[in-house]
């Protein structure tokens, strides 16, 4: 039973920590808050859906089509709505307010194509919905191979962020914008490439939850909301701490709607969430406050 | 002469570092005491410490005969410390006057309303930043913005007054006058204890020196004694200053 | 090598500088002395493109435009600044400061001798390799900052008052280090408020005032220019010699 | 000091004007003018802490769902005003218990904390409410017509401007916005940082469980997910931000204009809003940059007095 | 009077938290009666001449401030003629009272309630046509009782609900029925909304050792748990589960692995005006309707279209038309009862490919239940 448990609840939050490093990586790096996150999760799932209903291309193969589109997207987001708004708060500092406002108007508008496009109905496909065992545990395939893409990007990432001197350079840019240009950092660039990089990971999110998961188009302020919290939680722009903080969150679903009740797991998730801002008010893996 | 300020045993751990050892030293009231030491050896952190930003790990901080280690910031300040910031702390949003204002409406006697900012106006003189009250702090030059500061200190209305490398960055010229405004304070009877790399200044201000190093202190006594005494040559100094 | 001739800067209408031409030549050390405000710190952005220029500036290194050159192509052409207030990456090690100050192409390859003489002029920094920047001293910041510069390989090195806030044994050490700097054939361009140290190993040396160059002389002369003497020295003789 | 007067006196006019406004209007004119002076209110009164102190909250719907919910527990056990009074109470507590909770958060941890709050608080009541009472959804029978419901509205946010304007030119709106600013420095010159935020945020936090107290019995029925609905912290936020949460006024002159705009869209273009609101969104934040009370001072000042600048060479 | 048309408005939620649920049982229908009704030019009048619908579409963005607004806009602005309910029970009691003031009926389709009499007491122009939790547990209850009485399951239960207004009225219904009914509940649970992963509870549930899983749900729950299932061979005898198995999709989606599950609703798959209602519906939206909801809120459409050839534009005769008429609609033959419609299909299940209704198994065109559940079928 606990071995159940333990692996669903890994399993479950792979997704969340997936999910979660995209968003850290535009917010911690490119410094935008991107409230239209969700959405973009949601697009990449309705293009799964779409690729396996009409074309019949499974969404793995799926991921080489949608991966480099949500690039090109975020690429051109970023190019087009943030950096102006980044030229100009250069001065007046307050690209976190207009990031909030523009991406608001983003998630709307997003969120409205959707919905002409594809309609406000539920929407789910059926791919890999079979159990494997592992450890004696059964867990469904799809969701499996989620996890294990998870781990597999998460991984990636982090080796090249911490180990390679590209990524040291994307971290600089993060701690230190005005100062990245002193080492030959082009800062806009790397900007950019680091949101257009969470917007591929939030759509690689997408495609794994949509095997999985029923969605429709007004739900991608859940998986925005859900993502900020392990954001935070891991604490800000660190990907290991998305990591740990998302695993974290499905293991204390899955075992608390195990062993104490399902309708306390989402109080459990930000109970957690909460007592960990409190002890380390910068996240697990923050900087220490001074 | 009574001890304004006593520190005892005082100790400051981050993580595993060391940072403040087991110091000892005091300053006497109307005296002004130097705080020497290489990068590193924990000066601000004793100022810090002092001020109330950060609370000692051990030992004790007398001012004034009460106990006030570990005390928040704010309640410090009401006891008669104030203090300038190594980096220059402006709050840049407001108006030079109001940076000032900010402090005398919240000391310990404090007064608001155009009292409060025909006093500040007052300040702004004293550290000759006359006329310039309106202007956005943000956008003083670094001289200015240290000035401003020291008036921000001012405004407490402190007793004692702890200086971070305040002279540091002026020139020759400006320095000379820096230094003449803080004659100026200790003739008005105010206590400091400065941190300084300038040994100019030092020789021209101080009575005494304390001498930190890798977070202990390794002399106290009269400035002349103290820089010449010859751990303080080899360890801050360096040979061309013996 | 570094040729400047009618660089005006404004912030808003005010006008920080106002037709400054500079020029430091091969292997040559220049320093830049001024009261605050006047202009120093603004001469060096402009350099490495941090600002913007107006007027009809010109600004060349070895022939190369400078002008209108983002800030990040500036370490690459060979200038490295070490600028006001550090500028270090906070939440970094000192190891990965130092890593990045190699970013620059022109900066990969050697690196290794190069990390050596670091440590060399900086022992400390090799003991602290892996302490977080932001919670070093702020001399210990000081060295980061300048040796994260070195780190580029730089053919021309600004500092801008790179005494500030250092112990004087580190400031008599900082400024033998620079000496060795500039016999492996660096230029170096500095602002300093510490004149006479700075004045000992220059070449040559500019005199500013509110925004404007007043004078230039060989670094010999300014020492002993009574009115050098009297504006910046302040009629005194400092403590070093 | 007559300035001072002066405003008043035109406050004071349009206060009465709008009192008297739904005698003349119809229901909808009324449900219109209600939903306005809920949001004002809510917008002003969160920009009360999160405008000086950048304290960016969203536990708005906290506090509004708690007001809410107490409204519809004790509707049928005690009088109305009691029932306020109880209300207002349980938001203070929280919101003290909050404040203290937050005080060593800053920037955006302080936010998605709040965030966090609001929604373990709507889970907690939802867990209670299906667990212990066995029911979710509460009715609200109260004989209030929406005027009523207005006017009361009204009346709190005219309080809260009032508080607003008052400790604007306290010391207390200074220390904000030293806190702002920084912290340290703050704490350096005097100010008990904790006390000031947390005296704030809770008053901040009080009136928006009024509101939500205030405006319930208009649904009829209520459950968690209709009045936790966390779009009302985000609307907030926006138009305090749009209208600039640094300024008295600033709310107001952002959430009236935000609200109309969503008013006429979903009625004009039902199936088309939310592409539209979002596309005129993102004009707004290219065009308005420092909210629409800078704007207008701005462009007013433009128009009276031509480049002042050159003038006063 | 010379009017040209006869104004129709509603406000329904097409965008936010609620515009999946309104997406599929509400909007759709709503537009395919008013296609239908243009199309025949217009709604027909007791004097045989015929009035084309003038629409008025409101977003309440899935709040009730707004849904409460929007309806005031239409009665006092808009002056329609009529108002379509919005979706969701908390939506049609806000908007209850407003309905009842202004004097339109209100003929509310998605709000389960078993407060629906004294609703009416209070509201005397309010419909209430989807029964209540009571009506669907008792049935339910019924169904299990006939199967244990056969022995086809044990007496055992295991039942979580989704904590929300929907699944915290049918639970607490379901209990006492359930245990007057001689079941014991072994287990016994809610879970919040968008809760994604079912499998603790999927397993307590096996564990338990009950025969009969049930949940009361909303669509991506229920979806989800039937993939989870499937995925765990979670495969109790009795598996019934909450909104979302009516849907099409859900057939669609499972296939052979649908058949056996039960729901709520269901159709007679015999009935021809049902069949061409779906075939309309499918050709018209793009998509069949679901089988439960759906067909309501058409029959709903369709007692209102009725009515006003009967008795006119006259809001208060159409109301008392509504209470005492008898219909012929796509559900059959209807008349209210007490302003509410009581000839519902309480229980359904998968069988061969179609949703049908079971229960109350004595009405007209029930199908027999087909118990235990099918085990699943592998997936491909
Ligand atoms: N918040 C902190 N976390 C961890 N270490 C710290 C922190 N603050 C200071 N230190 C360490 O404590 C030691 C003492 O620092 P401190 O700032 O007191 O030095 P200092 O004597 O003021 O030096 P300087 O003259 O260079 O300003 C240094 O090694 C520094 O790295
Ligand atoms: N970003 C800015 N915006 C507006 N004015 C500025 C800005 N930066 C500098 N100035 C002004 O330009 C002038 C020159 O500044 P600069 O920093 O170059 O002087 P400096 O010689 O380096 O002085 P210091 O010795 O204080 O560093 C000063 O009057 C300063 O106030
Ligand atoms: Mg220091
Ligand atoms: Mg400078």
């Amino acid at each position: 039973m606990i071995v159940t448990a333990i692996i669903s609840g890994l399993v479950l939050g792979g997704t969340y920590a997936l999910v979660a490093m995209g968003l850290t990586l535009q917010y911690g790096i490119s410094r935008i808050m991107n409230l239209a996150y969700g959405e973009t999760i949601i697009i990449a799932a309705f293009c799964a859906y779409l690729l396996v209903s009409q074309l019949g291309i499974n969404p793995v193969l799926g991921l080489i089509i949608i991966l480099p589109g949500a690039f090109a997207f975020g690429y051109l987001v970023y190019g087009l709505m943030m950096q102006p708004l980044v030229k100009r708060s250069a001065k007046s500092g307050t690209l976190e307010v207009d990031s909030i406002l523009a991406t608001f108007g983003l998630l709307f508008v997003l969120q409205g194509v959707m919905l002409v496009v594809f309609g406000s109905n539920y929407t789910s496909y059926s791919y890999l919905n079979f159990g494997v065992q592992i450890f004696g545990a059964t867990i469904g395939a799809n969701r499996l191979l989620a996890f294990v893409l998870a781990v597999v990007i998460g991984a990636a990432l982090y080796l090249a962020l911490t180990r390679t001197r590209w990524g040291t350079a994307i971290r600089a840019v993060a701690v230190a914008p005005q100062s990245a240009p002193l080492v030959g950092i082009d800062v806009n660039r790397t900007a950019r490439f680091a949101f257009a990089l969470g917007a591929t990971l939030a759509a690689s999110g997408g495609v794994m939850i949509s095997m999985y998961q029923t969605f429709t188009a007004s739900m991608g302020v859940i998986f925005t909301m859900k993502a900020l919290v392990v954001v935070i939680m891991g604490g800000l722009g660190n990907l290991m701490g998305a990591l740990v903080a998302g695993l974290l969150l499905g293991l204390v679903e899955t075992l608390v709607a195990t062993y104490v009740d399902p309708g306390l797991t989402l109080a459990a998730t930000y109970a957690i969430f909460l007592a960990v801002l409190l002890w380390r008010p910068s996240g697990l893996f923050g900087k220490a406050a001074s | 002469m009574s001890a304004l300020v006593r520190v005892e045993k005082l100790r400051k751990q981050f993580g595993g570092l060391t940072a403040v050892n087991n110091v000892d030293f005091s300053v006497a009231e109307g005296e002004i005491v130097a705080l020497l030491g290489p990068n590193g050896s924990g000066k601000t952190t004793v100022i810090n410490m002092i001020s109330g930003a950060f609370a000692p790990t051990a030992g004790r901080i007398m001012f004034d005969e009460a106990d006030i280690s570990g005390l928040p910031p704010h309640r410090i300040a009401h006891h008669g410390v104030a203090r300038t910031f190594q980096l220059v702390r402006v709050l840049p949003s407001l108006s030079v006057r109001q940076n000032i204002v900010a402090a005398v409406a919240f000391r310990r006697d404090a007064v608001w309303g155009e009292e409060a900012e025909t006093e500040a106006e007052k300040l702004l003189v004293d550290v000759g930043l006359a006329g310039r009250g309106h202007e956005m702090a943000q956008d003083l030059t670094y001289i200015d913005q240290k000035r401003m500061e020291l008036a921000r200190a001012l405004a407490a209305r402190p007793r004692l007054l702890l200086l971070d490398e305040w002279l540091s960055g002026l020139n020759p010229t400006e320095l000379r006058v820096g230094i003449d405004l803080i004659v100026s304070l200790r003739e008005r009877g105010m206590t400091v204890l400065l941190v300084e790399h300038i040994m100019e200044a030092v020789r021209a201000l101080c009575s005494r020196a304390v001498v930190m190093n890798v977070g202990t202190k390794i002399a106290d006594g009269p400035t002349n004694d103290v820089l010449a005494d010859e751990h303080v040559v080899r360890a801050y100094l360096g040979e061309g200053h013996a | 090598m570094l040729d400047i001739a009618n660089l005006s800067l404004r912030y808003g209408r005010h006008l920080a500088l106002d037709d400054v031409s500079v020029s430091v030549g091969d292997q040559e050390t220049v320093v830049i002395l001024g009261a605050n405000g006047a202009g120093k710190s603004s001469l060096l952005k402009a350099v490495s493109g941090m600002v913007k220029t107006s007027g009809q500036t010109a600004m060349s290194l070895d022939g190369l435009s400078l002008l209108n050159m983002p800030p990040h192509k500036v370490p690459d052409a060979g200038i490295a600044l070490v600028p006001e207030g550090r500028g270090i990456f906070g939440e970094l090690t000192v190891d990965e400061n130092l890593m990045l100050g190699a970013h620059p192409q022109r900066a990969r390859g050697g690196e290794a001798a190069r990390l050596e003489l670091i440590f060399d002029l900086f022992p400390k920094l090799a003991e602290r390799r892996k302490q977080m920047a932001r919670t070093m001293s702020g001399g210990e910041q000081q060295m980061v900052a300048i040796g994260r510069a070195l780190m580029s390989n730089p053919r021309l090195l600004m500092l801008d008052e790179p005494s500030l806030g250092l112990a004087p044994i580190v400031v008599t050490e900082l400024f033998a280090a620079l000496r060795r700097i500039r016999e492996t054939g660096v230029a170096l361009l500095l602002v300093e408020q510490n004149v006479s140290i700075s004045l000992a190993i220059a070449d040559r040396g500019y005199l500013m005032e509110a925004g404007r160059i007043v004078g230039e002389n060989t670094a010999s002369a300014l020492m002993t220019d009574p009115a050098v003497q009297q504006a910046f020295l302040g009629g005194t003789t400092t403590d070093l010699s | 000091m007559s300035r001072t007067i002066i405003g008043f006196g035109v406050s004071l006019l349009a206060l009465i004007g709008l009192v008297i406004l739904p005698t003349v209007i119809d229901a909808y004119g009324v449900g219109l003018l209600l939903g306005l002076a809920g949001y004002v209110t809510l917008a002003t009164a969160w920009a009360l802490f999160s405008g000086p102190t950048r304290y960016v909250s969203l536990a708005t719907v906290a506090f509004f769902g708690i007001g809410a919910y107490t409204v519809a527990v004790l509707s049928e056990t005690l009088p109305y005003p009691l029932v306020l009074l109880v209300a207002a109470l349980l938001g203070m507590v929280v919101a003290v218990l909050v404040g203290l909770a937050t005080l060593r958060l800053a920037g955006v941890y302080f936010v998605i904390f709040t965030f966090g709050l609001a929604e373990l608080i709507r889970q907690l009541v939802t867990w209670y409410e299906v667990n212990v009472t066995g029911t979710l959804g509460r009715y609200i029978f109260l004989p209030f017509s929406a005027t009523d419901i207005y006017w009361q509205l009204l009346g709190l946010g005219a309080v809260t401007l009032l508080i607003g304007w008052w400790i604007g030119r306290s010391r207390i709106g200074l220390a904000l916005k030293v806190i702002g600013d920084d912290e340290v420095v703050a704490a350096h010159a005097g100010i008990d940082i904790a006390r000031i935020k947390l005296a704030l945020f809770t008053v901040s936090a009080t009136i928006m469980t009024l509101v939500g107290a205030i405006q319930a019995p208009r649904w009829t029925y209520v459950e968690p997910s209709i009045v936790f609905n966390p779009t009302i912290s985000f609307l907030t936020l926006i138009m305090a931000l749009l209208g600039g949460a640094t300024r008295l006024w600033g709310p107001l002159l952002g959430a009236v204009p935000l609200f109309l705009m969503f008013e006429w869209l979903s009625a004009n273009f039902p199936s088309h809003y939310s592409i539209i609101l979002g596309c005129l969104f993102i004009v707004i934040v290219f065009v308005v940059p420092r909210g629409v009370l800078a704007f207008i001072e701005e462009h007013s000042g433009r128009f009276r007095n031509r480049k002042p600048e050159e003038s006063a060479k | 009077e010379d009017r040209t048309s006869v104004k129709i408005g509603y406000a329904v939620s097409l965008s936010g938290a609620n515009a999946g649920g309104a997406g599929i049982t509400t909007v759709p229908n709503y537009k395919l009666w008013i296609h239908e009704v243009n199309e025949a030019g217009g709604l027909e009048m007791p004097d045989g001449s015929r009035l084309p619908i003038e629409v008025i579409e409101y977003d309440d963005r899935s709040a009730s401030e707004e849904v409460v607004r929007a309806v005031e806009r239409l009665a006092t602005q808009d002056k329609v003629d009529f108002i379509l309910p919005p979706w969701g029970t908390g939506f049609n009691l806000a908007v209850a009272p407003l309905f009842d003031r202004f004097g339109y009926p209100q003929l509310a389709v998605s709000a389960v309630t078993d407060k629906a009499p004294e609703f009416v007491e209070r509201w005397d122009k309010s419909f209430w046509l989807l029964g209540g939790g009571a009506d669907y547990t008792k049935a339910l209850a019924e169904v299990l009782t006939k199967a244990r009485d056969e022995g086809t399951i044990n007496n055992k239960i295991a039942m979580i609900s989704v904590a929300d207004g929907f699944g915290i009225d049918l639970v607490t219904a379901a209990r006492p029925a359930l245990t007057e009914a001689g079941f014991e509940l072994v287990y016994d649970t809610s879970y919040p909304p968008t809760t994604s992963d079912f499998s603790p509870m999927l397993n307590e549930s096996a564990g338990s050792g009950a025969d009969t899983f049930i949940a009361f749900s909303y669509p991506p729950d229920t979806f989800a748990m039937t993939a989870q299932a499937q995925v765990a061979d979670f495969n109790p005898k009795v598996l019934y589960m909450g909104v979302g198995v009516g849907f099409p999709a859900f057939g669609a989606a499972n296939g052979a692995n649908a058949e056996g599950i039960m729901s709520l609703g269901g159709i007679d798959p015999n009935d021809a005006a049902n069949a061409d209602y779906r075939a309309r519906h499918e050709a018209f939206i793009g998509a069949a309707p679901d089988l439960w909801g759906s067909v309501i809120t058409y029959t709903s459409l369709q007692m209102l279209e009725e009515a006003i050839k009967r008795v006119g534009l006259d809001r208060e005769a159409v109301s008392a038309e509504l209470s005492n008429g008898t219909f012929e609609t796509v559900l059959g033959e209807t008349k209210l009862e007490d302003n509410q419609l009581r000839n519902l299909w309480w229980t359904g299940q998968w069988q061969n490919g179609m949703f049908v209704g079971i229960e109350p198994s004595d009405r007209a065109g029930a199908s027999t239940p087909m118990l235990p559940k099918a085990p699943w079928v592998a997936a491909q």
